[in-house]
């Protein structure tokens, strides 16, 4: 029996190593020439508690977390309990059993492998992980060199002998699976499609901070948060290296402030964090706003409101984003689909922020933070600058930094520019930048600054920010956003064999929304149909009060992505109705 | 380029007319700050000030310099931003105790122990100017104001001993009735690399006039005071009595702009680049 | 001649005592029987700087500043050529003619008084300001016993004399201007219509303050901020009285923290602020949400973004108060209509807050908390309070805190009650309060809490938070919110007059919107018209979002409040088209 | 009602078990707290527990007690809002050095001038613990994490000296390894009428494991410091050497809730009630 397409899943006690065990195995099936695709939960506790891995391997593109599971990994009793009503029909349970034991009234094909004792005669008891993952490299068909290669990758970065002895605790695990599991009941994986290209593997914060460091950023400065933190990591280790500085700030409050001081002193800046954090810079961002500062936050959004549950999905800071502002002034937001948009919406943002001397938010989430993805290697040619529009100062007339222009956008100059100096200025202000409380002058400025969202429209149209899945007029239209991209463009592939006239649409630009691009696709649609991981339906109500749209919305809010089966039932109750 | 002619006080004028209460003690500090630009002929366009909100904060815009009215309480934040983005700046701070001590308190120690190279004026005038008088964290104990109709219960809190504390790098104290000694001081926190505290007693005629009441009470630091001993300035900070003025504390020691270049140095690589970066992802 | 209505302006230098005169001449008029509205600017400068104060007086009711002026006095060179353009073709300037020319293009009727001349004439430089008091109540009619009373109270407060002296000096500008102008072109006003019932002259802070404390707030944490920094006074000044607590915190986010925690150990709690201060708060108020925490939070809206123009009015925080939160959570806005109401509006904003165990935002102005009303005098019998559920304690059983319950209401104990003790979790948790981020858990508290925004929207409909001004069943329908009311109410009635079919609705509640109420209300309309304060009609916005209805809108950003002859305008136009 | 048993420290305990990893310091202060609600014999519903977020944070849920697991670096305000809200209640606050240095370190000093009647307990075990080991401000320079990947630049703070310099009424240190005089101290925290300020040295075993350090660092303050010489606390608080372990400083004051009564009974008036407050308006 061969497959195009496996989920495997690891249910463990964390801290005993099944996550890094499950990092390898994909990264074993990525280096075949596989996609893979993870998603994990998080232990409760500090250290240690239950904690589960699952891991999606197709022999081409995966772009989503996948329904049911086909192997199970149970490496102890709770590894079973809690995840086998998620295994299909015919799938395979393969389980530590000198740990857990399968109870008479399962059904699915269970293959109990007595790892203990295997480590144990090997005399490396700490090499469980390895008996485990070389039984299901066996099980499922890889290839045993490039399991080494990763392994000594791994394991044996550290010490080589180390690195030996999980090859033989690997090699003891597919050997007792070779002989104890009949070859035609395997689950062996079908030959990749491409093994040529040039892959990455990458999770999603990865991807934003490298998008950021190619878009040119070269000051960073945040907070640790949860699912946020990984992306100041990043930057810490990568920005000094390009000549660049991370501060880790003593608070939101601080960075988003440190942030407004670098771009005013003429570097790229941003900052990432998650909702808590984004509250908390509002103020701020509202000044940015007000005295046309570039600046790029990433919003890694968790579940709230407030603490809410950290290590879990959401997109309940759509609204947040567009609205979270004291008064009114323009920016804008942004959102990344999957792990390789997360890398090219950063020059969006920053060639946004720039260009339009504003604010811009990017919304991305926990799964997509944490999600390890096999994507096509970056096409730097993808990521051009646009400069910020620097004025020519002239010898006697005084600089004026807030000249009303036709498009809003008004020449800014950089500290150390002669001749270029002004105050920048979170009070109402005249052109020249001094304070104004006059009526006339107000009207003026917020006209000015308001022109810029026009502009951003009209520009922004072009910077490739749109994407269409399946029929592009459909009788069931789906508007998206964010993360739930992959599941939502597999249902719509599957429901489109199945003869149902689908598609979907997402565009990275949320703010201003793409009113008329929204309204061209839904133009022929018997019924618009809106998914979001969040309770209220933020983006069917943002889309109403933009277009007048009226949706169907599809909602969940228990810190869980969509799966792709999920979206293809509802669409599939659409089509019957 | 024609020779540079020599910059006085004035020319660091923006135009921009200072909108304080006449006999503020902002206007001293104004002056100060002026004299000691020009005493060090800094160029108009290597200066950048930093500030919050209050009457104090409205301080950049009469500066010929680049500028940032920032929000309330943010202004060391904004300014370490301006400083370590773009290390050749000048970079001056200026706010008042409320801005300093009350909403922006949380900032103080941190600008402190990373030792970032700014200078930082407080314009303590015991009150909220701007909101129009409140009492602030340095008001003084029983003080009546519509905010306080039954006189404070909150004793006040005395900023140097805090700032000592975080081990800051340069302390000092002025008064605006001194304008020649705190011009002075302000162009030796200018001078000095890594963070300068300089709190600056400044009445508010206002709303607190204070004048009188500093006038007795301020001292200059005596002459055996050293400056480089903690615990001697910390002594002089926590005098109940006199208010001392002059620099309490200094030390050298590497500014957080310097560090910073120090691990860019230590990790540069010759031709590394994004590119570079990425392919180590590859599969 | 006699009028029913003036509108009097004073423009002059600021700190020269010209707004107490105003405020005077208020006072004198409401005593005398007549309704007051006041409306004055700030100048830019800490002290001095040029300000006007406006006064409308009317025989019966007045809602809004006015339109044009009848008399502007003019106390300097300035005063008249900042404002002899809002002077009615018949109005009258009355001038300090040793301080200020009307230039020979001036076609109104002028009456100079050499004020300082009169004044050194009396030995009584600082007369000036009674000089020109009383040649204004000579002239438009006011009782010279009332004058006198008012000025003993206010400027003899200190000193008997320094009143004696006044008098005498507002004696000399009476005299002058009855010599000096013929009485029959006097600005005489008809005699009020009720003198008799009892009215109290506040502003909209007082009357929020007030109403707060007639509502058993009994704590005040706040932090100094303009426009709503006098709310914070008055508690100062009152709360002890009352056996209550006010802060005045290190800043707005100590400040909704020490409220959570007053609110959570069994107080009725609040703050005020404005724009920024909320901004600074929303990532507090999210955790009320969550841990579901009864609190009150006012917003006195000043122009923004950021610092903005703090001493102007506007309506742009209303997206941040429906919005403004990383997550979902119930929440409750309120806003307030006018200053009479500001007192309601309290009594309807700690019920919501204590009935249903969420964050209780209100939003007032700076017009609204600065402009001082003559209102009928409040009755305390509208200012029930509605208790907390209490949970009843059993031995031996551990209360659950967050417990499941159909309206979503879960009795919340207090610090002190034996038994009661549990943990408030701003992370997910279990009905215990303990943490959890399971699924399925989630889901039932997710529910539970937005259950009480059900129970919100079906209780509050019946708490008197809805008027309606002019038709029930118009062929323009306004929706209007907030501060608007006073201008729109008068710009109906002047309509109605000129046959026009026009009404306007105001809820109290803007969220949840009462949905129902208003598509009644605007059902047979030929257009909704929603005037706001604001660049990109929020509450239109709103309406839309919430019930798809579609609107023409007006909007003003400037920072002054409406006058009914633009609304009336406006509507004017409408029913043209 | 029945005669009262007398409860032991283990009858403090919510029944909510600790998530923290075996052998982190924080189960030291847990149980010193236990033990001291227990000498104290304070009944469960007049404890109130504030917090923020972090490891330590997580503390109310495990004491029998009310609680509130707040925001993150508001544990004082929200605690300062309780106790005068409700000054019957023993009020205790806890988090991590993160929580009180970093993002709450504006509210100490406030908390301490109010001198609001709470016992603030820190956890510092230099480290951000739940996010996983990022550096705090009290990490040691040259702490290399993934955030600091080649070794912090900013020099540690020492909160001690900047707590004493608030003239704060209580402030004392404590280790998790000393649990018996922990325990001690925060009774006396507790029974100290005003703000007791006590750090803990906590280690983290996961992610920044200092107990061999603290142990070769730390003694008791030696017999002869007067805790009422604030000179003396500040040289024994500033000492780079030793990490001196007691209390440092105390001194008698009014708490918060006191001179908050104090007004209150200063302004009553018989029989003033609202409605008399709104005839004051009448024109
Ligand atoms: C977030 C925020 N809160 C409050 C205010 C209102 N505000 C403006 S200035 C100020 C304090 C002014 O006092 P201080 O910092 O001492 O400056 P001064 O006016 O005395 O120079 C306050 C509370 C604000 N602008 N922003
Ligand atoms: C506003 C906000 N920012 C950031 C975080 C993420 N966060 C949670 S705990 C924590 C710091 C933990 O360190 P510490 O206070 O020292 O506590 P410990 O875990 O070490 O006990 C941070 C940054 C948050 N929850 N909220
Ligand atoms: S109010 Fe006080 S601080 Fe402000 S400008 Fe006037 S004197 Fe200066
Ligand atoms: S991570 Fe550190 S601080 Fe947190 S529970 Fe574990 S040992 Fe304690
Ligand atoms: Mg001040
Ligand atoms: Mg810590």
């Amino acid at each position: 029996m061969g497959a195009n397409d496996l989920v495997i899943r690891i249910g463990g006690e964390s801290g005993d190593g099944y996550v890094s065990t499950g990092d390898i195995l994909g990264r074993i099936a990525a280096s075949s020439g596989y996609d893979v695709y993870t998603f994990r939960t998080f232990p409760a506790e500090i250290l240690g508690g239950h904690v589960m891995f699952q891991l999606r391997i197709d022999v081409e593109k995966v772009t989503s977390r996948g329904d049911m599971l086909d192997v199970l990994v149970a490496t102890n009793q709770e590894g079973y309990e809690k995840h086998h009503k998620d295994l299909h029909e015919t799938g395979l349970i393969v389980y530590d059993s000198n740990s857990a034991e399968i109870p008479a009234e399962n059904t699915r094909e269970k293959l109990g492998i007595p790892v203990v004792d295997i480590a144990r005669k090997l005399k490396y008891p700490r090499g469980k992980n390895a008996v485990l993952l070389g039984a299901v490299v066996q099980l499922i068909g890889l290839e045993v060199e490039e399991a080494e290669t990763m392994i000594m990758r791994r394991w044996g970065r550290k010490s080589a002998a180390i690195g030996e002895q999980n090859i033989a605790a690997m090699r003891a695990g597919m050997a007792y699976a070779a002989e104890n599991w009949p070859t035609e009941r395997q689950f062996r994986l079908e030959k990749p499609h491409d093994t040529e290209s040039e892959r990455l593997v990458i999770d999603g914060n990865q991807a934003i901070s490298m998008g950021a460091l190619a878009a040119g950023c070269r000051f960073y400065a945040g907070y640790p948060i949860t699912p946020a933190s990984s992306v100041m990591e990043f930057m810490a280790k990568e920005l000094p290296k390009f000549g660049g500085v991370m501060i880790q700030a003593e608070d939101e409050i601080a960075a988003i402030n440190m942030v407004v001081g670098g771009s005013f002193a003429g570097k790229r800046s941003m900052t990432a964090t998650s909702g808590p954090g984004v509250a908390l810079m509002s103020e701020t961002l509202g000044m940015a706003s007000m005295a046309e500062i570039p600046l790029v936050l990433v919003d890694v959004q968790r579940v709230g409101p407030s603490t809410g549950m950290p290590t879990k999905t959401d997109q309940g800071d759509l609204n947040l984003a567009i609205y979270g502002m004291a008064g009114e002034g323009p920016k804008v937001v942004l959102a990344a689909d999957n792990v390789e948009d997360c890398f090219y919406v950063m020059s969006a943002a920053f060639n946004a922020a720039e260009r339009f001397q504003l604010p811009v938010l990017v919304l991305s989430d926990q799964d997509l933070s944490n999600r390890i993805q096999t994507v096509p290697l970056f096409d730097m040619s993808r990521m051009q600058q646009i400069p910020r529009v620097l004025p020519e100062i002239k010898e006697g007339e005084k600089y004026l930094r807030y000249t009303v222009t036709e498009n809003g956008i008004s020449p800014m100059s950089i500290p150390g520019m002669p001749g270029g100096n002004y105050t920048a200025e979170s009070l109402e202000h005249k052109p020249m930048g001094a304070p104004s409380h006059e009526p006339d002058n107000r009207i003026t400025q917020m006209n000015k600054r308001f022109r810029k969202m026009e502009t951003v429209a009209k520009e922004m149209a072009d910077w490739n920010l749109f994407k269409y899945h399946g029929e592009r007029k459909p009788n069931i239209a789906i508007l998206g956003w964010g993360t739930s991209e992959g599941a939502v463009t597999e249902a719509v592939s599957r429901c489109q064999a199945k003869g149902i006239s689908v598609g979907a649409f997402y565009t990275n630009l949320l703010l201003p929304l793409p009113v008329d691009v929204i309204a061209e696709f839904v133009k022929d649609a018997k019924v618009v149909f809106v998914p979001e991981l969040n309770y209220t339906g933020q983006y069917a109500n943002w889309l109403r009060s933009q277009m007048g749209l009226e949706s169907v919305g599809y909602y969940r809010y228990d810190g869980l992505p969509f799966t792709a089966g999920e979206i293809e039932a509802e669409i599939e109750k659409l089509a019957a109705s | 380029m024609a020779e540079q002619a020599k910059l006085t006080p004035n020319d660091y004028k923006s135009g921009v007319k200072p909108i304080w209460c006449p006999g503020c003690g902002d206007y001293a500090v104004f002056n100060g700050v002026l004299t000691a630009l020009s005493t060090l002929q800094i160029p108009f366009h290597q200066i950048s000030i930093g500030s919050g909100i209050g009457c104090s904060g409205r301080f950049p815009a009469f500066v010929k310099s680049f500028g940032f009215h920032g929000v309330h309480g943010r202004a060391l934040p904004l300014s370490t931003g301006m400083k370590m983005a773009n290390p050749d700046l000048t970079v001056l701070t200026v706010g008042g105790d409320g801005d300093a001590f009350s909403i922006g308190g949380g900032h103080i120690a941190h600008a402190a122990r990373r030792n970032v190279d700014v200078t930082y004026i407080v314009m303590d005038n015991e009150i909220y100017g701007l909101t129009k008088g409140q009492p602030s964290p340095t008001s003084p104990l029983g003080l009546v104001r519509k905010a306080s109709p039954y006189g404070t219960v909150e004793q006040p809190l005395n900023p140097l001993p805090m700032v000592l504390a975080t081990n800051a790098s340069f302390v000092a104290r002025g008064f605006s009735s001194r304008p020649k000694d705190l011009a002075a001081l302000i162009q030796k926190g200018i001078e000095h690399k890594g963070f300068s505290f300089i709190q600056v007693m400044s009445p508010c005629v206002s709303f607190h006039n204070t004048y009188k009441h500093f006038r007795s009470v301020t001292k200059p630091l005596p002459e055996d005071h050293d400056s480089s001993d903690m615990n001697s300035a910390m002594k002089y900070a926590l005098d109940q009595e006199t208010v001392w003025l002059g620099i309490f504390f200094e030390r050298q020691a590497p500014s957080y702009d310097e560090l910073q270049r120090g691990v860019q140095e230590k990790v540069h690589k010759e031709g590394y680049d994004v590119e570079t970066l990425v392919r180590g992802f590859l599969r």
